[in-house]
């Protein structure tokens, strides 16, 4: 069963198209990447599924209900939890008390959530870090704190948006591990990234993204061999 | 945040001086003093649960804190209407007043959230200004009815106001330090730090920002009415004035905005400077007194830009060093 | 209705209304570039009137010729605030300035009551001093047409000022991401500076102007200042052309308004009217 | 031209920076390449002084200038492109160019700078009198660049001006930086994109952990193992 | 954390032991007036004529139907002096609350005199009345004060009651001289007194049986920054007299304003405040020609009361103008603190209200008779009369047995 479901999605500012008629659909546990050049509709395409933005037209399913207007907040509550592009931390707040954040979301409860959060940083490796404040750590472990607390809010479905912008090779390779490992736990992930390697690593299925269209779906090693990929984001170099 | 033994205990320390000191001075300018001191705490600690937690820095505060005066005082002067119903409905009322103004006011950012709440209320003063039955501008005096905690009026001890406001302080603080372990707190938080991350994490900004503001509506009401019972007189153009909007918001600051101590320290600061400067160089008729005000105000604030909180927390820090 | 009234309300109206202009302008450019609400605004707009004031009754000089001794003053006086009570507290919650600027209006208020005592004072024998151009039954002072004129004329130049000299494109970087226009070559705390010198010169003129019909005393400045915050909001933070349209329409407003609504509303009027447009655009008439 | 000397860097008592000395010769296109936390931006940072370092020295054509303010560093001839473009929005793309020369007192040399940059850059010249909002990323580095260029810098620093480009994009601008160095000017560059950035750089350093741990030309660090292993997946 | 609040918690007990402390020998009177904020102008003024009066009693002078004023201090207390302590309101009555309490907790004070606006005297009277206290109030001129029931409370200066009827006498008796004054606009501030004065403007309207007709009636805020919309207001009702009830410094605004904008009007009648200070009469000049309002004592007052000469000069040296109204009321209610000192011969709270009770002071400071409490403390031997700014000076106008100059009529010839 498709767990997201976006059908003839649109979305226009002014006259300006973010977004023309997308069709996409993801299956549960399924790793689908989304690339595409920038100002492409990605994130536009982030904001309509989790509820910060209304499309002008079209309908997004998740597990068959309709959720083209359910607002960002309740989204959450559904099971659909989302990452930024910019890094967003509580940056005030310790990282258990970001995880918390994410933990309320199922857990009301001050001291359930705190739990819950535990097991999360215990998860997620950041428990030795427990109680630094956010804002003092590197942007690994900030996106580190992203991810954790995304995953606290127990969702059936993450979107990434560019979690490994800025990482060094190690580091990604660690974010690679992490989103596996939450792959395991049985949860459906869609992947924003601009780092080829990842996601053709990660990925089990690829869409492109240009000017607002979806150009091309499919497996990575069909994606890499598609003319119109090649020319509108890799450039001729990867052709070779 | 505090640890929570840590916070027992200095908060006992203080409810118990509060209690006995005035039994200990028998000064009733000392009492006035401590009432005041007291119930700017809690107004501004009451201010701080939106100003400071949630963010949302309001200059209006006067509407809440005048309709409960108002409301207190209007049904005790027409009626003889126990102030405490009278108090109740003013919080029930600067509810609702809250939920009416904050519908379109959250939707407003920064400085121009700060003016609106200022204009909306200049208008409900204005509306006030031109009400017969609350006497416009004249304002409403209480009338002399038998002393006693049914009417709430004690002519010659102050001691029953004293220990009224300090029950309401021990509420507001520890509701606020109950708060600020609740997931409501947190989520406060987390809408003044990263409004977008927060709504992701399923936080319902606007009801958040809404409840933040009930909470303090209804408080600040409680307040109002407590104020205009001690004085006894109310008149828009003191209860409704920005005078009192801004006291509310510089006394968080100077303490520290989205600190649990902040109001409390910023009223021990600015009440008894400003009495005693009054006391002391005020009568002379050159404002000697408020010239060292106004210098001592500027002062703390470049000397100690965080506030006396942050003062507090170096110095602990630099003592944890040694 | 008579005709004549209703000129005459919409005249009165644009020449007090050119003096908000001009004193929200000083506003806006400090509020905009360093997002710091100046508290003591209106005891800028005091200083100058009374040292105009005291420039008309002890050395004799008129207020229409102390004007740019004035404007000089009161770019010092911003100077000088910004290096005293403004640079101190800069990158800190924005609350503290407004504490910051809290206190030194106290302040300066009361030195002022201090040193030249409470009593309110009028020039009335100045060179524009109660003259009037009467023609068909409207009125205009001249001290009020001269003074309207003159805050257009400076409103507009600094407006020039700030589009389009390098100075003014380094303040609205600055305004914009201060870090990057340092690395850019700009002094920032030097523009941060000059840019309270220059608010403060605008409500300087706006105060030379207002002592020509307009009584001094050292609370003169609140009612002002209120109007003014209410007046940059409205046009839009930091928008010059904002802050100049939003304070002829405040003008006009409290004028048209508080004649038909009734006078003791005409300020209601204005923040009725504010709370209107804010809801219609969050960022005010102007706004970013 | 540029002698770091033993600067070392820390945020609240924890070291950022320790005892980094590099040098950059006229003309030549260096590289620091290294993880993101390892303190690339620091570097830059320090040295147009947006933050200070507790120790060590640095000199620009002979000249200490490390304790100089920041604007008196971009008089010098350090032009600093930060990370994450940070054009300013609101200015016309003009204007954006205009600040980048606020430096410069001759406006006429100022004008032709500007023809200069309209040249490398087309889009920037149709979208002159447009807001720098409405550029998209890669419109928004171009931008960036030029700004910088504006300055007519004897130093260029660019900070990650790949970071957030799509490949086809970084690439473009990575050898629009080669273009910018033939035509004379020294730079000095950060970036994460280690392979085409040693391509084409003089000198490359690599930055670990805050310390300097390698150094050499750009092809001959392509070539040890330790980049190989640690960049390239090799 | 813990130590620095204990630590201020200390300092707070300190402050409250050290204000304690405080003695006095003499027979102390305490006053409230507004020594700081928008009101200091006129509590200035205030402060400056009660230590005028204090030397008066305190020394020996020969002034003509002056009581007390050649004896040096209070003779039914053995000559005891008399020393004035000042408190500061602020103009607000939360302030003036807490220093009326501050003035009964020092207990050196044997009476309070107070205060300047209405709106504070209310409020700081109810806390005297609650301690059984007496209060002498000078020149608030609210009429509800005194229709309280208060048993402590007395005040010396008409209120706007008498005013009122001052006004509505005067108008008709230029009604009888065949001038034109039946259209009267309204203007006043909207504020305790500005309101209390017109209502009872509008008493007197109501009570002439559609003789008068109030054909504009304009609040306006108070602090404006300009004027114009209610100068056109009355401008488009074309009223014959203005009346205004204008305590601040708007005034100004308004003569200029008047001016500015062409209207005229055939008479300008003032309630006490704007008009009395004797700087709009100085500074405004020509402007203000011909403005009246009613009057409690003006310069002019020593033409035919030449005694009063010794205080006006007194009041001069310190302050640079000449007596007005609401300082001569203050300078009268000083004497009237002192003969009940004097008749009471002690100085408890009881014994000085009784004492004040049966006040029966003649004294020629003011117009009328002299002071003389109704049984709500109202002073019923008070009179007012009307002057006219000539020449930038007051002058008394009517009626006629007090009147030293012809009036102009109308106003602007």
């Amino acid at each position: 069963m498709a767990v997201l479901e976006a059908k003839d999605v649109s979305m226009y500012f002014g006259e300006l198209a973010a977004l023309k008629e997308i069709n996409l659909s993801v299956e549960q546990g399924e790793i689908l990447g989304l690339i595409g050049p920038n100002g492409a509709g990605k994130t536009t395409f982030f904001n309509c599924a989790t509820g910060f933005l209304t499309c002008t037209r079209g309908d997004i399913f998740f597990k068959g209900q309709n959720i083209t207007r359910v607002p960002g907040h309740r989204v959450c509550h559904i099971g659909i939890c989302r990452t930024f592009q910019i890094v967003q931390s509580f940056s005030e707040m310790t990282v258990l008390e970001n995880v918390m954040m994410g933990a309320f979301c199922r857990h009301p409860n001050t001291s359930n959530s705190m739990h819950s959060a535990q097991d999360i940083l215990d998860f997620t490796g950041l428990a030795d870090k427990r109680d630094q404040i956010a804002g003092s750590l590197t942007l690994a472990d900030q996106k580190r704190i992203e991810l954790a607390r995304t995953i606290a809010t127990e969702p059936d479905l993450i979107l990434l948006d560019e979690v490994m912008a800025g990482l060094n090779p190690a580091e990604t390779e660690e974010a690679i591990e992490l989103i596996k490992k939450i792959h395991q736990k049985g949860l459906t992930i869609i992947v924003v990234e601009h780092v080829m390697e990842v996601i053709m690593n990660i990925s089990h299925r690829i869409a492109v993204f240009d000017s607002g269209e979806l150009i091309v779906e499919g497996p990575p090693e069909k994606i890499v061999r598609d003319e119109r990929v090649i020319q509108a984001y890799l450039g001729e170099e990867y052709h070779a | 945040m505090q640890n929570d033994k840590n916070f027992y205990i200095i908060f006992s320390i203080i409810l118990i001086f509060m209690a006995v000191a005035p039994l200990v001075i028998q000064n009733t300018h000392f009492q006035h003093l401590l009432i005041m001191l007291l119930l700017f705490a809690t107004l501004s600690q009451a201010w701080n649960l939106i100003g400071g937690y949630a963010g949302q820095v309001s200059f209006g505060h006067a509407v809440f804190f005048g309709i409960g005066s108002y409301a207190a005082m209007a049904p005790l002067t027409h009626w003889g209407l126990t102030p405490w119903v009278g108090m109740l409905i003013g919080g029930v009322v600067a509810i609702i007043v809250a939920l009416i103004i904050g519908v379109p006011v959250f939707r407003l950012k920064g400085h121009y959230f700060a003016i609106s709440t200022f204009a909306v209320a200049e208008v409900v003063r204005e509306l006030f200004t031109n009400w017969e039955w609350v006497d416009g501008p004249i304002g409403l005096d209480a009338p002399v009815l038998e002393q006693g905690f049914y009417n709430l009026m004690f002519y010659k001890n102050k001691l029953p106001y004293l220990y009224i406001v300090l029950v309401f302080f021990f509420i507001m603080m520890l509701l606020t330090f109950r708060m600020e372990r609740t997931r409501m707190g947190y989520y406060f938080r987390a809408i003044k730090q990263r409004p977008e991350a927060a709504q992701a994490m399923g936080v319902h900004i606007s009801k958040y920002k809404q409840y933040a503001l009930m909470m303090s509506a209804f408080f600040t009401a409680i307040c109002g009415a407590l104020y205009g019972l001690y004085i006894l007189h109310i008149e828009p153009a003191t209860v409704l004035s920005l005078d009192i909007s801004i006291k509310i918001v510089l006394i968080t600051a100077l303490g520290g905005t989205g600190a649990l101590w902040g109001p409390l320290l910023g009223s021990i600061i600015l009440i008894p400077l400003q009495e005693y400067s009054r006391i002391w160089l005020g009568g002379t008729g050159k404002g000697i007194d408020l010239i060292l005000l106004g210098a001592l105000i500027v002062l703390i604030c470049i000397y100690e830009p965080r506030g006396i909180v942050g003062l507090l927390k170096r110095f602990n820090f630099q003592k944890g060093k040694n | 209705m008579d005709v004549t009234i209703f000129l005459q309300l919409v005249i009165s109206g644009l020449l007090i209304g050119f003096v908000f202009s001009l004193i929200a302008v000083g506003l806006t450019l400090i509020w905009g570039v360093m997002d710091i609400l100046n508290f003591a605004h209106g005891d800028f707009l005091m200083l100058a009137m009374f040292s105009a004031f005291l420039m008309f009754a002890n050395l004799g000089v008129d207020p229409v010729f102390s004007l740019p001794v004035i404007v000089g003053l009161l770019f010092f006086v911003g100077l000088l605030t910004f290096r005293l009570v403004i640079k101190p507290v800069l990158g800190y919650h924005a609350l503290i300035a407004l504490l910051a600027t809290f206190g030194l209006s106290i302040f300066i208020r009361n030195v002022v009551l201090f040193f030249l005592g409470p009593d309110f004072r009028v020039i009335n024998q100045s060179v524009l001093a109660g003259k009037r151009i009467s023609f068909l039954g409207l009125h205009l002072s001249l001290p009020q047409l001269v003074s309207a004129i003159g805050c257009v004329l400076i409103t507009y130049v600094v407006y020039l000022f700030i589009s389009k000299s390098k100075f003014g494109r380094a303040l609205r970087a600055t305004a914009l991401d201060k870090d990057t226009a340092l690395l850019m070559g700009i002094n920032t705390n030097r523009v941060f500076a000059l840019t309270f010198g220059l608010g403060a010169a605008c409500v300087g003129a706006a105060g030379g102007f207002l002592v020509n019909f307009y009584y001094v005393f050292p609370e003169v400045g609140l009612n002002f200042a209120i109007l003014s915050f209410v007046i940059v909001a409205l046009g839009g933070f930091g928008n010059i052309g904002g802050a100049f349209l939003a304070g002829i329409l405040v003008g006009l407003v409290e004028n048209i308004g508080g004649f038909f609504v009734g006078p003791e509303f005409k300020y209601t009027l204005v923040f009725i009217l504010y709370l209107i447009v804010i809801s219609l655009r969050p960022k005010g008439l102007f706004g970013w | 031209m540029l002698k770091v000397n033993d600067i070392s860097v820390r945020y609240d008592l924890i070291s950022v920076l320790d005892n980094v000395s590099f040098l950059v010769e006229e003309g030549q296109f260096v590289a620091i390449v290294g993880a993101n936390s390892a303190g690339k931006t620091t570097i830059l940072k320090t040295l147009s002084a947006l933050v200070s370092a507790f120790q060590g020295t640095i000199e620009f054509f002979n000249e200490r200038i490390d304790h100089l303010p920041p604007y008196e560093i971009a008089a010098k001839g350090i032009s600093h492109v930060p990370e994450g473009r940070r054009i300013f929005d609101k200015l016309t793309i003009k204007e954006n160019l205009l600040v980048g020369a606020h430096v410069r007192d001759d406006q006429q040399d100022v004008l032709e700078t500007l023809e200069e940059m309209y040249a490398l850059f087309p889009i920037l010249k149709q979208r002159q009198t447009q807001k720098g909002e409405t550029l998209s990323g890669g419109e928004r580095q171009q931008l960036a660049i030029a700004r910088g260029l504006m300055a007519k810098p004897r130093l260029l620093m660019l900070d990650e001006p790949s970071l957030g480009l799509s490949p086809i994009l970084s690439n473009k601008v990575i050898h629009t930086c080669e273009e910018i160095r033939r035509k004379g000017t020294t730079i000095l560059i950060v970036e994460q994109k280690v392979t085409e950035v040693l391509k084409l750089v003089d000198r490359g350093y690599v930055l670990q952990r805050g310390q300097i741990i390698m150094e050499g030309k750009g092809e001959e660090l392509l070539e040890s193992d330790l980049i190989r292993k640690a960049y390239l997946g090799l | 954390m813990k130590k620095s609040i204990i630590l201020a918690l200390f300092l707070i007990l300190l402050l409250g032991i050290s204000s304690a402390v405080s003695a006095a020998e003499e027979v102390e009177v305490a006053l409230l007036y507004p020594l700081s904020g928008p009101l200091t102008e006129a509590g200035k003024r205030m402060k400056s004529v009660y230590e005028v009066a204090a030397e008066v009693i305190n020394g020996s002078y020969d002034i003509q139907g002056v009581p007390y004023a050649k004896s040096e201090g209070i003779p039914g207390l053995n000559g005891a002096k008399i020393t004035v302590k000042f408190y500061d309101t602020q103009g607000s009555p939360e302030v003036g609350k807490a220093e009326t309490e501050r003035i009964l907790q020092e207990g050196t004070a044997k009476l309070i005199i107070g205060a300047y606006q209405s709106a504070v005297s209310k409020p700081t009277s109810f806390v005297a009345e609650r301690h059984k206290f007496p209060f002498l109030c000078a020149v608030s001129s609210s009429a509800a004060l005194t229709e309280r029931g208060l048993k402590y409370f007395f005040r010396v200066a008409p209120t706007d009651f008498h005013d009122s009827r001052m006004f509505f006498n005067f108008l008709d008796d230029m009604r009888k001289q065949g001038k034109k004054v039946e259209n009267v606009a309204i203007v006043y501030e909207k504020t305790e007194f500005g309101v209390h004065a017109m209502k009872e403007v509008k008493k007197r309207v109501d009570e002439s049986k559609g003789i008068y007709q109030v054909v504009a009636d304009v609040p306006y805020a108070f602090k404006s920054t300009d004027v114009n919309a209610e100068v056109l207001k009355i401008k488009a009702a074309k009223p014959d007299v203005i009346i205004h009830a204008t305590l601040f410094s708007e005034m100004t605004l308004f003569a200029k304003t008047y001016e500015n904008l062409g209207v005229k009007s055939n008479a300008n009648l003032s309630f006490c405040g704007g008009y009395q200070n004797p700087k709009f009469a100085s500074q405004l000049k020509d402007t203000v020609e011909g403005y009246m309002g009613s009057c409690t004592f003006a310069e002019d007052f020593i033409r035919k009361k030449a005694q009063l000469k010794t205080i006006n000069e007194m009041y001069k040296a310190k302050t640079g103008m000449n007596l007005d109204g609401i300082a001569m009321e203050g300078f009268t209610t000083l004497f009237v603190a002192v003969d009940a000192f004097s008749r009471a011969k002690a100085t408890d709270p009881e014994s000085v209200t009784q004492a004040l009770r049966t006040t029966e002071l003649v004294i020629a400071t003011l117009p009328g008779k002299g002071v003389k409490f109704d049984e709500n403390g109202q002073n019923i031997w008070i009179d007012s009369t009307m002057s006219q700014i000539q020449k930038g000076e007051y002058k008394v106008v009517w009626p006629s047995d007090w009147a030293t100059t012809a009036m102009v009529w109308p106003m602007r010839p």
